[in-house]
């Protein structure tokens, strides 16, 4: 199997950023991205999904290093202070480089 | 002469909210799927546009411009009230005074949907065209409130993202939608639509207030936690913002049903369109604080004591000044 | 003097089932979304002891006490019958043995909605308390069920996690507050929520049995694993049981329409509380025996054969005691 | 003598899916669940299947057999036709035409549902038996254009999986279902179920196509990109084939009104169905262009004009063929 | 990017232990953790998801090395014998190490 | 912690390609997988999951090296041209080597 290493990027937090942050991930170089709705807790507290105020969403992009770095970055930046977010980063194989 | 039994003050469907909070506080396990949240406040707030559409197609309304101008107001003066009173008395920073003041200029649909049923309980009729007062009441709190947060926070003041969020969130979309084709279609091709809008809505109300009662069971513990003063500020606000609603309501001339209704919603706090807004425009309130306040405190207040002393004082009103 | 058509026993939403079934043997994918399932089961729960309260506040019960402590005797009686046979007969270990007990020690809350379908169907009536029989005969089984297999298993009998699980449970919850909300609210004040939970009760069931079919359908592949024994058990358990309850019923003074529900609910084996509860308590027990012999053999054949027949003794008691 | 106002051509329902389209437009965030867009679509096909298998035991239909055969061949033809025409004309690979015209050649159930909400608003009658046609135009269509991609590109012709996905999908097994259901229990004993099934129908239409309009709201972005040729087909298909449903009911022998939903089916184009099995047949097709067209031209063309087209063609011949 | 090295813990486990699982992970150190329904199959056979018995969840928690332990083996002690379980551990970054 | 090593294979795809994809990777050798709802966008534009013929999934697959590559490639041959497909490899470590 031939394969080439790529960064995952997964991303935990309130549903209301969803678009935002994809939005952001696109324009920093992802070339795509997948999500769902999850529930959590954390140190902002418990998120049990219930309804829309307080809902989780994770998101996952696969992409390499640089782009994973700058949306981290970004993410880190503008999104940190004032929202519930989640993030890590870990080391993943694909088949086809150009894809991500 | 029968016997007349004392008339119990709450609507039948305020029962399922007190078993969705005793749910929470026995720690029952009881949860309903997230899509039936959603799905039931869509249906809600369609069902309710449509019926004032309706109304509005059977019964023209004459001199709506002075009135909706002066709902308008109402909807600025609230938060322009309640902000100074959060950041002095309350001494609340500007972010979470301006989250707050929104989400108390803007109304709550259910607790209007709660005095609807209410009214139709005792058979008082009300103007029909309230609901285009909902729709109009949802926005203009919500931008003044980040208005002030940013004004006194000397941020460059972008209602843009607020005013969007709120303006094409699904509140007003779908009450404003459902205004429009009730408005359209009129009473007699709305048909057989009205079997699910219209008769299954009380039911659909009740299922809502368990779930709702659950999130406020919830919400009880944070409560604990919250001041004293936003406790206090979650009761008087209401009855000082509904007062200034029934007034209202009796100066544009609204029967005393309509002007009740009209303090019911200036006396409510949204939980809908507010905190996804607010959320966008000033996220460095704390979410926790408004939504405490208005669903822990407002809401259930308006539903048991509120909607009763709105109607009280309406009627009383009604009858000094004829 | 007009043909009278031979009456089919099966009630219409029986037939809603068998689709459900039918479409996974031929290995159709529909599938219905789980939040669908679990909005209806909510509705049923809080529609069931709503009609109950209701009719409760209508005429009020006489000498419910002895009614409810023979029930309780019901309850606890059926799986101290049910697990020796299962131990001993069965050579089912300690743990599948409490588990299948427990299973059939409580209460199917469909089955009770078919049968109610069924009485509705040919106008018999029965007793209005028979939706707090529902709710009593919840817990007690799945408490003895999981205690017969600690005893016999020596292990210290920790019964609160099972009781809690049961008693918190959605079902007794719903059932309990619908209960109480229509015992409170009364005819007069429970108004237009009719529309919703009574109007459109039977369709909802229908839809219910479509994905309970589904389910079924599933667990038709684990019966062909089935013991013999298992699929002896899930057929004469409900008629020893059913019988048991339709005597009970007989003996405290119900209709033979409620002697019959009775006979229903003791027959039945319950597929939402208990395996919840049992799977906490009992882990050891595995999980796809109860419920293959719940849901794929005494289901089917309750809502088929086993509902007629309880109704039939009834009746036949009922003449002959008269 | 009164005045008698133009008739509006456009069902009340229709301005749900504009409600729907405009939300997406306006970029609104509205999204109804995704286990909602699935129950409503169940409830539609169940409800349908259950009114035609009624009305079937209510009012027999004789020469049901060379009726059937007519239905099969208009299901058989349309996509023969739409093939060749998408080859030469628009230029399509084998798989795209194929594609294409499988998803013609099959119909669309909330199209056909819209039709009888127009057909029962005018007080028109209809045969009973067409929802029967419902059920048997799903599959043929789509079995012919996979056949005709594979034909054309001389792979072995595996119709396999497209026949087994279509026949055992969720819409003809529960179209089938519903009218077994409706045609065994018959009048007498549907009861109780009407309240859900028929009484509601109306209304969940309605919230369906508010979903509905948000999904072809997303598609109108994917439409500018779309040829020309692609929208100009996806009008003159639906009026050809149409034309053709048209004067096959009138052939036939049904109702003005049963013409006029026969060539709504053939005139439909699937949207439900076809996508699923045609993606595991025909991999190679891009399923956005067939998506696009049915959903974002011809949907929206046969509920607003088309519909009123094919009842007036309908009525026309009726009156000239007497 | 200034990265710290973490552990991810992913637990796939009967619905009915999410809360269980979840309350001993905070008690044995973990500061947050995230919850999705899914479906699967595997020893146990197949939990299709379709009504409330027959559902998995899948638990993730983000959390140092001693924490991914212990909580790993009281898992095993615990649920390993009785309940459907999958458990598996991953090696993750992450950018606010007091977080997790 | 006695863990060993084994490979999680993510794939991302059609709602429609679900049983075909896990039928074949049983076939393969997995011993089980987990499934989910998903939403996202890549190549093939956005799939919202508002509706059946709009929604993705994604299978999660714990298995050993060489079965991982099998199912990998088998997906790469039959799926990767016609439809729309992520894929990725991950290492993890499990507790019980017998069950993946
Ligand atoms: N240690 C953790 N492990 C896994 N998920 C976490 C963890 N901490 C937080 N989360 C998730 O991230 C969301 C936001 O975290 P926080 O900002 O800490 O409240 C929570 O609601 C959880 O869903
Ligand atoms: N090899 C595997 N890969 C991914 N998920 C698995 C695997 N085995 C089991 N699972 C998940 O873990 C749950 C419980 O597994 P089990 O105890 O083996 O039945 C299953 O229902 C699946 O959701
Ligand atoms: N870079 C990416 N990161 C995460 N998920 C992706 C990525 N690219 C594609 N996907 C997911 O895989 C699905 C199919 O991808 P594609 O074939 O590129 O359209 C998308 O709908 C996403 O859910
Ligand atoms: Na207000
Ligand atoms: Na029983
Ligand atoms: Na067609």
């Amino acid at each position: 199997m031939n394969t080439h290493s790529r960064k995952l990027l997964v991303i935990i937090t309130e549903a209301a950023l969803e678009e935002r942050i994809t939005r952001d991930a696109m324009r920093l170089g992802a070339h795509g991205y997948t999500a769902v709705d999850v529930r959590g807790a954390g140190g902002g507290g418990k998120r049990a999904g219930d309804w829309e105020a307080d809902r989780n969403v994770q998101i996952e992009i696969i992409c390499d290093d640089a782009v994973a770095a700058a949306i981290a970055e970004h993410v880190q930046r503008t999104y940190f202070e004032h929202y519930a977010v989640s993030l890590f980063v870990s080391d993943v194989h694909v088949l086809r480089p150009e894809k991500f | 002469m029968p016997h007349r039994p004392v008339r119990n003050p709450m609507d039948v469907v305020v029962y399922f909210f007190i078993l969705g909070v005793l749910a929470r506080l026995v720690r029952s396990d009881l949860r309903l799927p997230g899509a039936l949240y959603e799905t039931l406040s869509i249906y809600l707030l369609l069902a309710i546009g449509l019926k004032g559409g309706l109304e509005m197609a059977r019964q023209p309304v004459a001199g709506l411009v002075p009135q909706i101008a002066a709902v308008l107001a109402l909807g600025v003066l609230v938060p322009l009230v309640a902000f100074p009173v959060l950041r002095r008395l309350g001494r609340f920073n500007a972010y979470d005074a301006g989250a707050l003041a929104a989400h108390y200029g803007s109304v709550s649909v259910v607790t209007f949907a709660v005095g609807v049923a209410y009214l139709a309980d005792r058979g008082i009729a009300y103007d029909p065209h309230l609901p285009l007062f909902v729709a109009l009441l949802e926005a203009p709190g919500i931008v003044v409130g980040v208005l002030l947060a940013h004004l006194a926070t000397a941020h460059r003041a972008d209602l843009g993202p607020a005013t969007r969020e709120v303006l094409l969130g699904k509140s007003v979309l779908l009450l404003v939608g459902g205004l429009a084709i009730g408005w359209i279609a009129g009473p007699q091709r709305i048909g057989e639509i009205e079997a699910l809008f219209f008769g299954l809505f009380k039911g659909v109300l009740a299922l809502f207030l368990v779930e709702l009662g659950l999130v406020v069971g919830d919400r009880l513990r944070d409560l604990r936690r919250a001041s004293a003063f936003l406790v206090g500020f979650g009761v008087l606000m209401p009855v000082v913002a509904g007062t200034a609603g029934v007034l209202t309501g009796v100066a544009i001339g609204l029967t005393p049903g309509g002007a009740a209704l009209l303090g019911t919603l200036a006396g409510s706090a949204s939980y809908i369109a507010a905190p996804a807004a607010v959320r966008i425009a000033l996220p460095q309130a704390n979410p926790a604080l408004a939504l405490t306040a208005a669903l822990g405190v407002t809401f259930p207040f308006n539903i048991t004591l509120g909607i009763p002393l709105y109607l009280a004082t309406a009627q009383y009103l009604e009858a000094y000044t004829r």
